[in-house]
């Protein structure tokens, strides 16, 4: 019974949602919307599995105290101001919970997230090197598009452009076109497995 | 070690130095490259362009404050264009904090034009649920936008008169960093309901909807902070992308030069080899 | 039916023949739409109807006497007419959306320049309806179809055990030299299931790829290290790692802390993971799963503490970022193929030669259409269309 | 006042993240550990605010949209995880998760990532047009418009060739797929060249931040 009706429920489920793309009639036409709200409830209920072992494995940190376990406080703090000014204040415009948002949060992600620029950079230097045919074209195709894309290209040879433009357009079309149809099959078959029971790991055991 | 070996293995944070060296330097000290338009970004021009004064176009913002380099300077640019062009605006988002970017977009050019919220624009709010917010819009835009972002009812507004689906949207913009985005408006607005669908993406994305391009299923496509600069080339008017574009060339310039050079001593060490 | 054919011209504010034969001498009253068609909008749950017309005459870029459609309806050929929508000048369709299926409704368009109007005849009665079958769609029933049953005839081969050869995937087998070499240096392994929720399937393929990896962990007796990025993925991890102890007969070495949730924020699960990476210095990582922007971030991070790397994901544009700085990467469908891969049940293997042959039909389209397209048989792109 | 202070704690912690770049440190790990903690809450509000309370708790007990107790069924069992007895009732809001976005995303992906895929791929193999425009005015770009489609329609089906699983990449079949792999090879540097300028682009604005609204070096 404990894995029977998991197993049912993803077959019905399942079912339901291929079904729905073929039937514009009520319920159908509803269902996915419907569905869609409870997944996202239910992820609200599972957030409350997520922050109780972040809680867990920090509050255990402060106990047994190994190496820079203060940084702890820090994350419990943090979490701590933001959610209780979130909860008490509301995360309108202009509450104490947005100014936190804009001048702490969002300074770290941006900041984060244009680290990005450096590694490119570091990448490329390392890791684009002539050493095989395959690595050359990645190579080749990598410097042409970019020279394409800054003024320095025209200035070389007015072409480059638009041949960056034509590799972008063509052979990269062709290449993401093949990965794409290559990903579909994998993701018809996977659900497909899922749905009817063969995978079955991610619901514990074989 | 040899040169050649050090040269191999530099430490990496020489090449962090450089690159931010050559961010610093040409924003303190501006050059003025000139910049040249694309086509996936003429195509994208001239959607707009080419729809008549008085037409609507739902324009929803899938980005946040951390692509705001790149998206928000197209945000500004399209509204700009559209108020130049009397087409009015309706805007919505499905990332939360794209809401209040496109608000301020919005605002800018309306001011610069005389427009004026709920005539000429308006802003619908953000919605959660994706792929399914577009779905329900694409039925019914009152029921599943029902309040602006204000909570001010929608039926106050005159713009949103005789709004009932897509069918009286004549051009969808979706501005996108990720996923929910383009892809889902293309595959929804415009697989399942035919509609023209325009995109302005972050570069990284961007190459991965050159297949939605060439298929016809964009009209026209912005890909990062250059693209922005190119469409705002394109309305003669100088923004913050196009100020950005010399430090993007130079950084640009010297990662083509760390390839080449890390390539040139790598080919001359393979030879010595031998 | 018969379609009736009265065109009336009158102006909305005035109603009596009087003063209506009044405006009728006003040069400026334009000519009215033609044709007005109506049918029930195809393939919907109901409660929409499809009105088109044709354009007035004055319906021209040059002149100011069409500025818009309204468009008018009734219950009844005699009835009020009410205003239910408008149209923009040069469009000839509307679509409303508020009808109750069954009813019978009436509809008839004005041309208007905002003061004075003319009216088309009025349609002929429809009623909307909901459809069980969306007929646009049957190209993709029919794709679903094969391709299923390909995979399921397969997966039936399979079970009766007939041999099926797989093709090396360098990725792959490079996961039990990581999970060794881990081992052999005393260090962690660290899985990355990407940012996903259990809504992607590839974060579900990921999950499952975790079940074979954590079985070798388990044997080879080296921690496991799962940071998330979500709750339920992180209860989902937490399940398949606990039953792949239990399988390996390890169950006491199984500790529910070292496959935690962070936070759900991408770039705050960045920073997390990139910190953890340096302080815990694992001897292999995996990036199994859906990545955006912070794949090179902890690619290139990995990368400098000198770790074995294999990545896998089905998001094109990552892709590059995972071959530049990995030692090895599953491109798309691989990483589908990963969980039938490692643990080599016939039933799964049998499903991937199921997509083989999907492809090979995909393939027999591609070619045979372009032919057939280049020798001007065009039909064949209709006939594809997915609605 | 409150605006300037903002403004220095956001310069301040963007500086904190920029050292990662230099090693591991203290101030790093401190905006790290910050970081995790305000993000984790900032979500579990924003839940609140925009999913549990709007799609659950007012249509539930406000309106008595009784359909809502299945998804609150859910979520509970979800939550029954931390009672190891009754923990395996979890899997069942895991199976319907699970269960119906397979079935999405299996119509979905089939139809806008093979089918519509496969039908964009369809055009004829010739273009009279530009094979004209070729022979009239020879030049690079004229022969690459040229050889465009062909070259499409080879590196997809190729590309497609190469994900082959079942057969052994030899022979002639072999060298397709060793083609399909040039294509796939072209297409990431394509991409990775095309992104390298959006990279700099977040940095740019960074910079930005610290030279304008921070430091006030540029105007």
């Amino acid at each position: 019974m404990k894995k029977e009706i998991p197993l049912l429920i993803t077959f019905i489920a399942g079912m339901v949602m291929i079904l729905q793309f073929f039937i514009p009639h009520r319920p159908f036409s509803d269902l996915q919307q419907l569905f869609n709200t409870w997944f996202l409830i239910i992820t609200v209920f599972a957030m409350i599995l997520g922050l109780g072992n972040l809680f867990k494995v920090h509050t255990k940190r402060l106990q047994r105290r190994p190496k820079g376990w203060w940084y702890s406080i820090v994350l419990l703090a943090g979490f701590a101001v933001m959610f209780t000014v979130g909860m008490v204040w509301g995360p309108a415009r202009g509450t104490p919970f947005d100014y936190l948002f804009w001048n702490v949060h969002i300074p770290m992600s941006s900041m984060m997230f244009a680290l990005l620029a450096f590694f490119v950079a570091s990448a490329s230097y390392r890791a684009f090197r002539a050493r095989t045919p395959e690595a050359t074209l990645l190579l080749v195709s990598a410097i042409l598009v970019m020279i394409g894309r800054v003024p320095l290209g025209n200035y070389i040879w007015d072409k480059l452009p638009l041949i960056g433009d034509w590799i972008m357009s063509y052979p990269n079309m062709a290449g993401q076109r093949a990965i794409m149809i290559g990903i579909a099959l994998g993701i018809v078959s996977t659900s497909l497995r899922i749905i009817l029971g063969i995978e079955r790991t991610y619901l514990s055991g074989k | 070690m040899s040169i050649l070996e050090r040269f191999e293995k530099v430490d990496r944070r020489i090449i962090f130095l450089l690159t931010l060296l050559a961010v610093v330097i040409p924003l303190l000290l501006p050059i003025g490259f000139k910049i040249k338009v694309s086509e996936p970004v003429q195509k994208f021009y001239e959607a707009v362009e080419a729809l008549p004064p008085g037409s609507k176009v739902l324009v929803s913002s899938e980005y946040d404050p951390s692509t705001m380099p790149e998206v928000y300077p197209m945000n500004q640019a399209l509204a700009r264009h559209c108020f130049k062009k009397d087409i009015k605006i309706i805007g919505m988002g499905l990332w939360p904090q794209g809401i209040p970017l496109n608000q301020a977009s919005m605002e800018q050019a309306a001011e610069e034009y005389g427009k004026e919220y709920g005539v000429d624009y308006v802003n619908l709010g953000y919605k959660a649920g994706g792929i399914v917010v577009i779905s329900a819009a694409a039925e019914n835009m009152p029921n599943t936008f029902p309040l602006d972002y204000a909570g001010r009812p929608i039926e106050e507004f005159e713009i949103m008169k005789g709004i009932r689906n897509f069918d009286n949207i004549d051009l969808i913009i979706s501005l996108s960093a990720g996923d929910p985005g383009v892809r889902h408006w293309v595959m929804i607005a415009q697989g399942r309901y035919g509609k023209k669908v325009a995109g302005g993406v972050t570069a990284v994305s961007a190459p991965a909807f050159y297949p939605y391009l060439d298929a016809g299923q964009l009209q026209g496509l912005l890909g990062g902070m250059k693209g922005a600069a190119e469409y705002e080339t394109i309305l003669g008017a100088s923004g913050t992308a196009s100020r950005g574009m010399d430090a993007q060339s130079i950084a640009h310039g010297l990662i083509i030069f760390f390839i080449l050079f890390a390539n040139f001593f790598y080919l001359l060490g393979k030879r010595k080899k031998r | 039916m018969i379609l009736m054919l009265m065109v009336g011209i009158n102006v909305e504010a005035f109603d009596t023949p009087n003063e209506s034969s009044k405006i009728l001498s006003s040069s400026e009253l334009p000519a009215p739409p033609t044709e007005v068609l109506v049918k029930d909008k195809p393939n919907d749950a109901g409660g929409s109807i499809i009105v088109t017309w044709g354009k007035s005459a004055d319906d021209v870029e040059e002149n100011e006497l069409v500025k818009e459609y309204r468009v008018f309806r009734s219950g009844a050929l005699d009835g009020e007419f009410e205003l239910i929508g408008t149209a923009n000048k040069g469009f000839e369709k509307f679509v409303d959306g508020t009808t109750i299926d069954g009813t019978q409704y009436y509809y008839m368009v004005k041309a208007s320049d905002g003061v004075v109007h003319s009216q088309s005849a009025v349609s002929e009665a429809v009623s909307s309806s909901a459809q069980w079958f969306h007929t646009d769609r049957i190209s993709m029933l029919v794709a679903t179809a094969i391709i299923c049953f390909l995979i399921l005839w397969f997966i039936g081969k399979a079970k009766k055990g007939e041999e099926l050869y797989i093709r090396p995937i360098a990725g792959l087998e490079a996961v039990d030299d990581a999970v060794g070499r881990a081992t052999e240096m005393g260090k962690p392994i660290m899985y990355i299931p990407g940012i996903a929720d259990m809504d992607d399937i590839q974060t579900i393929a990921s999950v499952i790829i975790l079940g074979r990896v954590a079985r070798k962990a388990a044997q080879y007796e080296t921690p496991l290290l799962v940071p998330c990025c979500r709750s339920i993925v992180m209860s989902a991890a937490q399940e398949t790692v606990k039953e792949a102890y239990i399988s390996a007969g390890r169950s006491d070495a199984y500790d529910a802390d070292k496959i935690m949730y962070l936070t759900d924020d991408q770039f705050g699960y960045a920073a997390g993971v990139d910190g953890m990476m340096l302080r815990e210095k694992p001897g292999a990582i995996f990036y199994m799963g859906c990545f955006y922007a912070e794949s090179l971030i902890l690619a290139e991070t990995g990368h400098s503490t000198g770790a074995i790397q294999i990545a896998g994901t089905a998001m094109p544009s990552q892709l590059p970022f995972f071959i530049t700085a990995c030692d090895y990467t599953l491109i798309g469908e691989e990483l589908f193929a990963a969980s039938a891969y490692l643990s080599r049940e016939p039933l799964l293997l049998g499903s991937l030669k199921g997509q083989d042959m999907g492809k090979a039909i995909i393939i027999a389209i591609l070619i045979g259409g372009v032919i057939m397209v280049s020798l001007g048989f065009t039909k064949i792109i209709a006939l594809l269309a997915t609605g | 006042m409150i605006e300037t202070l903002g403004i220095w704690i956001a310069a301040l912690l963007t500086l904190c993240i920029l050292s990662f770049l230099y090693k591991d440190n203290p101030f790093y790990k401190f905006a790290e550990h910050l970081f995790v903690g305000v993000s984790a809450a900032y979500w579990a509000v924003y839940y609140y605010f925009n999913i549990l309370y709007p799609n659950l708790i007012q249509p539930l007990f406000g309106r008595g949209q009784l359909l809502l107790i299945i998804p609150l069924a859910l979520g509970i069992m979800m939550i029954m995880r931390l009672f190891p007895k009754v923990g395996w009732v979890s899997r069942w809001p895991l199976a319907f998760i699970v269960g119906s976005y397979s079935g999405y995303n299996l119509i979905t992906y089939l139809q806008s990532n093979a089918v519509d895929q496969v039908r964009a791929t369809l055009v004829p193999f010739i273009q009279i047009e530009s094979w004209k425009n070729l022979f009239t005015n020879p030049g690079v770009m004229t022969f690459l418009n040229a050889i465009a489609i062909p070259v499409v329609v080879v590196g997809v089906t190729t590309g497609v060739i190469y994900f082959f699983f079942s057969k052994e990449h030899k022979g002639v079949f072999g060298g397709f797929a060793r083609t399909g792999v040039w294509f796939l090879m072209i297409a990431f540097g394509a991409s990775f060249g095309y992104t390298v300028m959006a990279r700099i682009s977040l940095l740019i604005g960074r910079v930005y931040f610290l030279l304008h609204d921070w430091l006030g070096l540029i105007q």
